[in-house]
């Protein structure tokens, strides 16, 4: 294992997440209230209304419930006011752009503890409307305009991908079993039924070269998280775990843009900031969530977060490296892909996977001995992206 | 950043698509460093002047990528499936555009030389009331 | 004057604004530059790319150009990528909440120069999508549903204040001639023309008793600051200004579920948190930038905020008291009322009255000797606020 | 909070237009202080517990503000001018909410007695299919 180098920026003291899936009746308000409710059970020692100091929340749009000031919205819901709330907004990142600045917000000693969360409610609008509204985090005049969706923006990396270095269809389908089959371990995943490589080659073509199981599904859910400064964490719990390293960064807006539309810059300068924070290297990971929207996304943060050489990603998850119980686990909750991914609170919901893992709570998809994590979180087609790396606190 | 010079019209994406309209595919030149960008923006993107001044495209470039939506935005419904092509153009800037008759993956291959055409902008009420560019194997 | 006892969070050293209006044909995109370009053009020592850790954007309504994302587009049209970048959405205090994060982020040591503004492109919307767009910010289920606009919601409010405190329709309408003159000296605002107070009071109803010369317009416009650790303020300018306040409060999401319905909660608590901060009191203050979207906003808030005793904001405003050469001068910009409200760039645009204030750049509107000033900024009517104090720094 | 008492229906916002279809203004009773909550929610805004009960509202309450809306959003252009009151019923809780055949501000009086009435739901093909409650002086 590696020297302990990183200095704690926060400390994780508790975490709650709502099922995923269909939640007919109730919107993000409520959801994010069960999500909360977990991480206050967790938590007896933490009083919400003497102790939260903000309510950080990622949203990322305000069109499925009409329903935008997200930041008093739950403050509210909380029993919380007057407490100050953010809405933090960056597209399917929005929940890891609230962490990264209650992150800033503890260091700078001005918050001591505060609630970190996300919430999307989507199942109660139709397909048009939700790709309408998702595509909103890409470039209008230019995307948006000539006809790209989200699965055709991550079909033009696969294009690419599959041109320079030979990644096969079939290895995209791969990324979707190995997640099906975490998720069938996870009983807050959308999806419960493990897949074979037949069925996600066999399914429908949505944005060719992405079929209907390269693609994470439309899901309601909230998560949520108790950031304390690291001194404060053993009063409300004996397993902290610790936010050691902290990263963000933005790429072009268009993926059209890009010098190179077959790597996620966004994923190679956050990562390189965390890594440098913590003192860590991609080899010490022990288990990691990283941002599965699609397959061909996760095969490209292999490569980009450095866990394997530069266009080796499709051999990476062909030789099973990314398994439970494999080098480097990736997504042992079932990912975007199959746990589900209601946007907003993506981020946060990654958060809740390693508070499980590094406190040893993940049951039968524990990675054993696990002490170093990370998680990835992109917003939209990788304009922007935050990593977090997390140690052990014990 | 360099002090702008009033440059007409502005360099914009409503300028942009006024051009397309006219059957021009316009971007902008650096006079500092000689980049040349498209879309059109304020600010070079190379060496951040605001010292810019209008160039015309010839509408010709390599094709860099592409994608087959078969599950398109409401307003493209009636359109799938369709190409979305990313085209190289030989004066420097990338774009994205549909590739009008393609359908069929093989019907494409990457590197191969791809060139614009205009058509007449729909009929909108609403905003924006842009046209489109396509794009076809040249 | 006070003693400085308000240790300083961080400095702002440079600040733009678009021209404020119909701006015909640019996109938030292109009118954020036009703010950031006199950023930079007042900053010489500044090399963006080179400096700028962290782009931090408050934008209300995705809807408007079916743009979000805001943080990766700004970013990117800024030429800045691979910046980290962030959207703060809190209604129509989204840049008052990146300013508080922007300010946490300098205090947090993780990032020391940073850029925060903020942008909205309303008026190629028509009158009906945007009173839509913007009611998002209230409560879905029971306000919009039961038909309340952004002027309905403080229409109760009026109606409540005049019930309780005598408060009078003439009152309110000597808000908006105050503001309308002290746009007349502002070449950025959108109105240039004095008003009467018949012209005033004669104008049509909007959401009884508000008239339309109660209500802010719909306006396009961005706004921008450069904010670095106090510690490398002189580097950049001779005359910094120094944030040493900083408070934010929620209040409960609906006015129908406010125990006080004539006061503004989030205004009251995020200013105390201010004030304390900064060691100050509110006669301390020579000058604040305080949210006006309606007259009867500007009234309730001198008494929240502290200027003139609970239900004598009415009085207050028809003394002259807040006129500029009167005992606080308020909105010596002109206010959202006549400065305009592009609702993402207020917060900010609020911090560029106050930095010419303090740097003595104000023209015919400068408060001579002005040294200590607050801007107030409320999300939607009222659920969110922040409240900053600055020092001039010379 | 303490552990949630599974509640049914859940205390929501849709549970509680439900209630409304049925003619029922309904509100949450926390079991462990007392507080009487609407629009129901998951959690106590008094005390945060989540142990709570559904008890029925009686309808009838005091005037506490108004407005009369003249400029209305675009669902709402074919009955203005409208008012909406915010109404604190007898029970606690205070609800906005429109009222009927009131145009004029001297038909109301701040503190003056109000009363629910229901009509049936609007017919609506989109999210959210709920129904209006309506307020009247009493
Ligand atoms: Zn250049
Ligand atoms: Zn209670």
């Amino acid at each position: 294992m590696i020297s302990m180098s990183g200095k704690p920026l926060a400390a994780i003291v508790s975490a709650g997440l709502s099922k995923f899936g269909r939640r007919e009746g109730l919107y993000g308000r409520e959801l994010f209230l069960e999500a909360a409710g977990e991480a206050f059970d967790r938590c007896p020692n933490l009083d919400p209304r003497r102790d939260i100091k903000g309510v950080f929340v990622g949203h990322m749009g305000e069109s499925y419930e009409h329903q935008g000031h997200t930041g008093p919205t739950i403050s509210d819901w909380l029993g919380l006011t007057p407490t100050q709330g953010f809405r933090f907004e960056s597209a399917c990142a929005s929940s890891s752009a609230a962490l990264r600045c209650a992150v800033m917000a503890i260091a700078s000693g001005l918050l001591d503890i505060v609630l970190v969360g996300g919430v999307e409610k989507m199942t109660h609008r139709t397909t048009p409307e939700v790709t309408e509204y998702l595509a909103m985090a890409s470039d209008f005049p230019f995307e948006q305009w000539h006809g790209l969706t989200f699965p055709g923006l991550f079909a033009l990396m696969a294009t690419a991908h599959m041109h320079k270095y030979g990644t096969t269809e079939e290895q995209l389908a791969m990324v979707a079993v190995k997640n099906h089959k975490n998720a069938s371990m996870n009983p807050k995943a959308q999806f419960q039924k493990v897949i074979t490589l037949e069925d996600a080659l066999k399914s429908r073509v949505i944005a060719w070269p992405l079929k209907l199981f390269d693609c994470s599904p439309i899901t309601d859910g909230a998560s949520c998280a108790i950031l304390v400064k690291p001194e404060l964490a053993k009063k409300f719990t004996d397993t902290p775990i610790y936010i050691i390293g902290s990263g963000g960064a933005t790429d072009r807006l268009g993926v059209y843009a890009r010098d190179d539309i077959t790597s996620l810059l966004s994923a190679k300068v956050a990562s390189q900031e965390a890594y440098k924070m913590a003192g860590v290297e991609p080899k010490d990971i022990d288990v990691a969530e990283v941002h599965d929207c699609f397959t061909i996304a996760e095969v490209i943060l292999y490569e980009d977060l450095g866990f394997c050489p530069k266009g080796y990603g499709g051999k990476f998850i062909e030789e099973g490296q990314t398994h439970i119980g494999g080098k480097i686990p990736v997504n042992t909750s079932g990912g975007l892909k199959a746990k589900g991914h209601p946007v907003g609170a993506t981020g946060v919901a990654q958060v809740y996977e390693i508070y499980l893992q590094l406190t040893g709570q993940a049951g039968p998809r524990q990675v054993s001995g696990a002490e170093i994590a990370l998680t990835h979180n992109m917003g939209g087609s990788g304009a922007s992206a935050f990593v977090h790396i997390y140690r052990r606190g014990d | 950043m360099s002090q702008q010079e009033a440059l007409t019209p502005p360099p914009t994406v409503e300028s942009f698509y006024k051009f397309v309209a006219e059957g021009k595919l316009m971007a902008v030149k650096c006079k500092k460093c000689g980049k040349i960008i498209a879309p059109p923006r304020p600010v070079c993107d190379g060496c951040l002047s605001r010292d810019l001044e209008w160039v015309q495209l010839k509408g010709e470039g390599e094709l860099v990528t592409f994608t087959i939506i078969h599950v398109p935005p409401v307003q493209f419904a009636s359109m799938a499936p369709y190409t979305v092509a990313v085209v190289k153009m030989d004066e420097g800037p990338k774009l994205p555009g549909i590739v009008k008759g393609v359908t069929q993956p093989d019907q494409l291959k990457i590197g191969m030389r791809m060139k614009v055409v205009f058509e007449p902008a729909p009929q909108q009420q609403t905003w924006p009331q842009w046209p489109r560019y396509y794009f076809e194997p040249a």
